[in-house]
């Protein structure tokens, strides 16, 4: 009977080593799964793609920052970036992303650290912590968690080893995917809340194909640092889009920092590369993350999940022609076709931006009323917001593509309308 | 409306078919005339004798199955019983839909046949897809292999060939 | 029964009458082709969707404008309309479409016709032609549509029986598909050699699949009358991108009118269906408008093209679910999400132009100079242009959402553009 064969043959892997909840290092995990153990270790190839993918740049290594490589610098590539942060760690350091294998030396090295005091909360999402975690916690995840948020980074740094491995998204035993991060595990609650589904525990109600992006969603969201406790949370109790969001934080009267040019209350926007998956076709059909950054691949006689985390454009045949019965040429270019006009329409509203900045500074200096200049920082935070939730979102608009452009379009109104503000019309006379 | 998905018994399921057509006064009439016996074989082209099983008919040959599957292969469950009551079921319900022809177009898989040709993906590909996904989790169905692979069956033109969740009982 | 069933299958149709290229009235050929016929008439029906399809609103019939029902009126729904055209024939009568079979009384008794001159060009894409063109042609269909350009639209009007006709489509001895409008022949020969193709016939060249689109961009398109010729020309020699046909306009130095209340050389974009599914991902895979609007269905054992040419969202098992297999529900929840956002921006452009025009209003009265208020009546050239591209779409958007919302994000930025050009910042000091 299929059912009984399926059993038998459910785990053609050899049990190596037991794994328990304990168990951190994946070189251990690898020797149960070698294939997928391999293909994580790929994670450090670095490949561009037309508007994507990562790059390597070398460097000569310091005391300060043993990095022989690092990502190009995206504040060099496009400097009005500097002008929109003015005031901020941003301003002073922002790379490109790339593989898993760096993201714990990265955030460890990078200047948003080394020149600035960052809490330990940064951790949550850059390194192994769900050993350090429970271990912090005396067996409770989120004490360990709330542990290291109010510590130092550099000295919460100490006890973490490892980039993300496979106790992040595994349990050790079953080997199902497991949500490990407190800031998703509270995140998802409060949404689901606000959708009227009380305590939510995502790993117990989740579906496997849902768990197929919750596991990534961990960490490619949109989050702030609540408070005194500095504590991680995904801003999500009243929605996903970035309007919501903007309005939880208005609501909660947040700011990131003060605008050095401008004074405006700014927000910045981080990665909400879930937020925005939520809004495109690919969702609502079912597609998940891993269907696309971790599609099936053949090893031998095997079929496993490819677990060299990377652009599908690097991998097109795997990641979309399996759904996509189109030549490889094609897809690409439909994907960049979504990417370039995303891309356009983002530097247009950048440039909005650079010119209500100007105005903003102009007005300050020419002793515009605080009600004025007030009512034009309101329009720059949002507008702000609004072009960083595309900016900092990676796929350049694939995601979700009409919403991307919505956005911007909407920014763009908010950049323009605060120099509006700011600039009378002339009483009839003046000479122009 | 449920039209394959009656919830009887196999070898029982099979008589009752046949008396309930019978009891109609048209199972009996239009099986014959349809050649609803003949497809109780497994020539794929007794399928498309319906005219309304030409698409699939036509997207299965232009399928990467279309040499190594047959409508069977992947339409009937594979426990001997199964595969005839089955087959009796479609041929009855089918031709009595299409006689009257009061059924909804597009012609949509049944929940219940989306299953068998799943786990009939399943019986020739154990070996591949054996290693595929962790163990089910809580809550969870296991993963379906036409959310990927909707085509291999047959080849549409036009849209992503993916399965929506639903699909009438 | 099965016994009809398989009687149909074998004969598809009688030909009772012999149809030749002089064979106009559409019940003939409805003899040999009865399902298509009954179908055609069926475009009388009025049946509305959430943003589109057709609404019969009762009126009492006049001299004047002997219709019982008419659409409803779009300067009523959006004043902003009126604004937006001031000046033109559109702000004084501008309704939704409707059926084919409506086209000619519609824009026999719309008040754009009985209020002000036009050509006899209009008459092109609104009655059956073919005949009636040749005839007068000598058989040249060309010359007998330069014959009729010129002469005052009424004039032209009494030569014209009926709408849209089989013989507008189809060759009569093969019933295959053959485009009969000088415009689209000409449009597309220009569009084509601007891609480096001479002499583009598309009644010899275009695939089949192509003329299930082509048929349908005979009318469906943006427009100008060119010359003292009043010539119906499609701006396409550029291209078909809004951004390519406003390059047209402006190295035409082509306007539609003078704004009445900015002095702006407008332009006006008229149903760009054809232009804006262009740049959409169905078009890109191959899916003509056939497909949707004219979806093959099953009568007994045949499977024919419905020509009921209507609303997909009414018709969504036949039109959609062929290809897409989700739950109509869910089919029609994803159109509106895109039609939602497209409305949603297509608004917050509105409010910029009518911002727009009142700042050029008011400077124009406080007597700025000719370069600020030329400048700034550039920007609402574009943008209008940009947004009208959008508004006069049919589709909301759903033909290339991301596009649509592309198009309206430049048009917000040229419009508040303008008001920035017209708003210097105050001088120091300037009390605010
Ligand atoms: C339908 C396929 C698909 C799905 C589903 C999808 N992505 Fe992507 N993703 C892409 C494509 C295509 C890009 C663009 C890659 C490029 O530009 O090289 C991308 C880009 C990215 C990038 C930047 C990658 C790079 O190398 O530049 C990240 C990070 C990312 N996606 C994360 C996610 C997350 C997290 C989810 C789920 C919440 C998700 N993606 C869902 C297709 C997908
Ligand atoms: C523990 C947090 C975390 C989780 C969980 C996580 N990521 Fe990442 N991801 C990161 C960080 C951090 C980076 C950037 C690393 C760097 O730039 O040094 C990154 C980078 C990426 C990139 C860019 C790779 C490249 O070559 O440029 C992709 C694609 C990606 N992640 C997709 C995913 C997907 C898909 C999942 C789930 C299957 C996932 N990530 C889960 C934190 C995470
Ligand atoms: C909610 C999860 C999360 C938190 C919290 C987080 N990161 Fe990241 N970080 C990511 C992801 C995902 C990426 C990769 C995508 C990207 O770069 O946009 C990333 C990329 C980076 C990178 C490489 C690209 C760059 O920005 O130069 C650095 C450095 C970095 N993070 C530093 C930090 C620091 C410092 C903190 C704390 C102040 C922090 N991260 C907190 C998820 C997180
Ligand atoms: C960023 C999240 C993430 C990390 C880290 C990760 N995996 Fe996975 N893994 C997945 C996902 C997603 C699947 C697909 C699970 C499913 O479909 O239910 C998967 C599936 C698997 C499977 C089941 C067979 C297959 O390939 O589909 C094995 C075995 C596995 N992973 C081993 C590992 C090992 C060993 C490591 C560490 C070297 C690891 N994983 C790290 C996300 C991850
Ligand atoms: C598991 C199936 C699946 C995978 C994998 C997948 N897609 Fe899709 N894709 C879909 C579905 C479903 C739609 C929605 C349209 C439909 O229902 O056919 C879609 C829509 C699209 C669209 C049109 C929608 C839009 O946003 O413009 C593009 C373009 C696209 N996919 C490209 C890609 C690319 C590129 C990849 C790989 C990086 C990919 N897809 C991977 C299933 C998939
Ligand atoms: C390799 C497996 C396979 C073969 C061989 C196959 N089918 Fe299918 N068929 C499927 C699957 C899977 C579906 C469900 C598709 C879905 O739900 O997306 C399906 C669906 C259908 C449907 C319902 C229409 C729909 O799209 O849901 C009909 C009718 C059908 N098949 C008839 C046939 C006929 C007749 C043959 C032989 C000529 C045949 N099939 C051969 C796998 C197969
Ligand atoms: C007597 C004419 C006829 C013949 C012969 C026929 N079918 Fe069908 N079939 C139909 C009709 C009518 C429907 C639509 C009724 C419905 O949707 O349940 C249908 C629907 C289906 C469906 C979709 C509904 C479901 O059950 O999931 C499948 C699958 C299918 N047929 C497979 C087959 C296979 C396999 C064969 C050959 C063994 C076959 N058919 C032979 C008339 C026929
Ligand atoms: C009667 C046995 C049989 C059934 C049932 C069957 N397959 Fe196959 N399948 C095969 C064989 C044989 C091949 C060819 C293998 C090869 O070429 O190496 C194949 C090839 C494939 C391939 C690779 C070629 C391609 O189309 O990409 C995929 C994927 C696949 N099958 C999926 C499925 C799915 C999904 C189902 C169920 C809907 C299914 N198969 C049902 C026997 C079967
Ligand atoms: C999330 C998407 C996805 C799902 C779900 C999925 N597959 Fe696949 N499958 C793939 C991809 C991608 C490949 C191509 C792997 C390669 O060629 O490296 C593949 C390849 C295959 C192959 C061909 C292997 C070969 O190269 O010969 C078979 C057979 C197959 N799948 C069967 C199945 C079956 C059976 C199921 C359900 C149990 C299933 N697949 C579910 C994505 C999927
Ligand atoms: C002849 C085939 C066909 C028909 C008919 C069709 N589609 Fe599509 N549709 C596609 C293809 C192909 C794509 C592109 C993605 C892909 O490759 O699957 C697509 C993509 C989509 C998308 C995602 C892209 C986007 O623009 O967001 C939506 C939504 C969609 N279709 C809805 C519909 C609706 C609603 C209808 C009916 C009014 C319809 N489709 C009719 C083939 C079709
Ligand atoms: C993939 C399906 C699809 C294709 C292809 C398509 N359309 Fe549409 N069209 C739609 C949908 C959906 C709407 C929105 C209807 C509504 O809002 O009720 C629409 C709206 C329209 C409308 C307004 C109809 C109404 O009742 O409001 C017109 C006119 C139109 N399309 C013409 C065309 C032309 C001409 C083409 C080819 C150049 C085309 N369409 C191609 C799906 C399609
Ligand atoms: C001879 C010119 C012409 C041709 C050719 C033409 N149309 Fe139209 N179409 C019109 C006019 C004019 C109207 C508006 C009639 C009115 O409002 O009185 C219209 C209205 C429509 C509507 C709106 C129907 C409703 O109920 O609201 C749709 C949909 C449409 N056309 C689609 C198409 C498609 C698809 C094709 C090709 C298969 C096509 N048209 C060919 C001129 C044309
Ligand atoms: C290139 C083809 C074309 C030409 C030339 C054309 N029309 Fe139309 N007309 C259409 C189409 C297509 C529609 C339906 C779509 C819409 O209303 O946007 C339409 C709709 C209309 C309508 C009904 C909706 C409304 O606007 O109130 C009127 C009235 C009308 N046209 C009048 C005219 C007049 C007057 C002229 C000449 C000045 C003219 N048309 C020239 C194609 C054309
Ligand atoms: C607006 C354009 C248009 C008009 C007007 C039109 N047709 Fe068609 N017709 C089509 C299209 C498109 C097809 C599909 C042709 C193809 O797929 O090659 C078609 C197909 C046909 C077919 C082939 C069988 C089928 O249904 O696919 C017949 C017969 C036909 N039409 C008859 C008529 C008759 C009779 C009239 C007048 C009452 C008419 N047509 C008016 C566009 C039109
Ligand atoms: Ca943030
Ligand atoms: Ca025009």
């Amino acid at each position: 009977n299929i059912m009984e064969r399926k059993q038998e043959a459910k785990n053609p892997f050899f049990r190596v080593v037991e794994l328990d909840d304990a168990t951190e290092d994946p070189a251990l995990w690898g020797k149960n799964f070698p294939l997928q153990y391999d293909a994580y270790l790929r994670t450090v190839d670095q490949q561009r793609t037309r508007y994507g993918g990562s790059e390597a740049l070398p460097r000569s290594p310091s005391e300060a920052d043993p990095r022989s490589q690092v990502a190009p610098s995206r504040l060099e590539e496009d400097p009005r970036l500097k002008t929109m942060w003015a005031g901020y760690a941003f301003a002073v350091d922002f790379r490109k992303k790339r593989g898993h294998a760096y993201m714990l030396e990265d955030q460890t090295y990078t200047e948003r650290v080394e020149k600035f005091k960052q809490p330990g909360t940064c951790i949550h999402c850059h390194a192994s912590v769900y050993v350090p975690y429970t271990k912090a916690g005396k067996g409770e995840l989120i004490k360990g968690f709330e542990h290291y948020n109010v510590l130092p980074y550099q000295e919460a740094r100490k006890d973490f080893r490892h980039p993300i491995a496979c106790i992040d998204c595994h349990d050790p035993v079953t080997m199902a995917l497991r949500v490990t991060r407190p800031g998703f595990l509270e995140g998802i609650r409060a949404l689901k809340a606000g959708q009227g589904v009380p305590d939510y525990d995502v790993n117990a109600q989740a579906t496997r194909q849902e768990m197929r992006s919750f596991v990534c969603g961990q960490c490619h969201v949109e989050y702030y640092f609540k408070g005194e406790e500095k504590r991680l949370t995904y801003p999500w109790a009243k929605g996903l889009k970035v309007d919501q969001i903007a309005d939880y934080y208005d609501e909660a009267g947040f700011k990131d920092w003060t605008h050095a040019r401008t004074g405006a209350p700014a927000l910045k926007a981080q990665h909400p590369e879930f937020e925005m998956w939520n809004q495109g076709v690919h969702s609502r059909s079912g597609v998940a993350c891993a269907d696309c950054h971790m599609p099936y691949t053949r090893v031998g006689a095997l079929k496993i999940s490819d677990h060299h985390v990377r652009s599908p454009l690097l991998n097109v045949n795997n990641a979309c022609q399996t759904c996509h019965k189109w030549p490889e040429a094609e897809l690409l270019a439909r994907a960049e076709a979504i990417q370039g006009r995303t891309v356009a329409l983002r530097n247009r509203a950048m440039d909005a931006l650079m010119e209500l900045v100007a105005d903003l500074e102009a007005a300050r200096k020419a002793g515009a009323s605080a009600a004025v200049l007030d009512q034009a920082r309101g329009f720059q935070r949002r507008g702000q917001f609004y072009v960083d939730f595309v900016e900092s979102e990676n796929s350049n608009g694939f995601h979700a593509p009409q919403e991307a452009a919505r956005i911007l379009g909407d920014a763009i109104d908010y950049f323009r309308k605060g120099q509006v503000a700011l600039r009378p019309l002339p009483p009839a006379g003046t000479p122009r | 409306m449920s039209s394959h998905g009656l919830g009887i018994g196999h070898a029982a399921g099979l008589l009752a078919v046949l008396l309930l057509g019978a009891a109609l006064g048209l199972g009996g009439y239009t099986f014959a005339y349809a050649k609803g016996w003949s497809y109780l074989t497994n020539d794929a082209a007794a399928c498309a004798n319906c005219h309304v099983m030409r698409d699939q008919h036509d997207g299965w040959t232009k399928s990467s199955h279309r040499a190594v599957a047959v409508c069977n292969d992947c339409h009937t469950p594979h426990d001997p019983v199964g595969k005839y009551y089955t087959k009796a079921s479609n041929g009855f319900w089918h031709s009595y839909y299409f006689t009257t022809g009061t059924f909804p177009e597009p012609i949509r898989a049944t929940r219940r046949s989306r299953a068998i040709a799943e786990a009939n993906c399943r019986r020739c590909h154990e070996p591949v897809v054996a290693a595929m996904g962790t163990p089910a989790h809580a809550g969870s169905r296991e993963i379906s292999c036409v959310r990927c692979h909707g085509s291999v069956g047959h080849l549409e033109l036009g849209a992503t060939n993916v399965a929506g969740e639903e699909g009438h009982d």
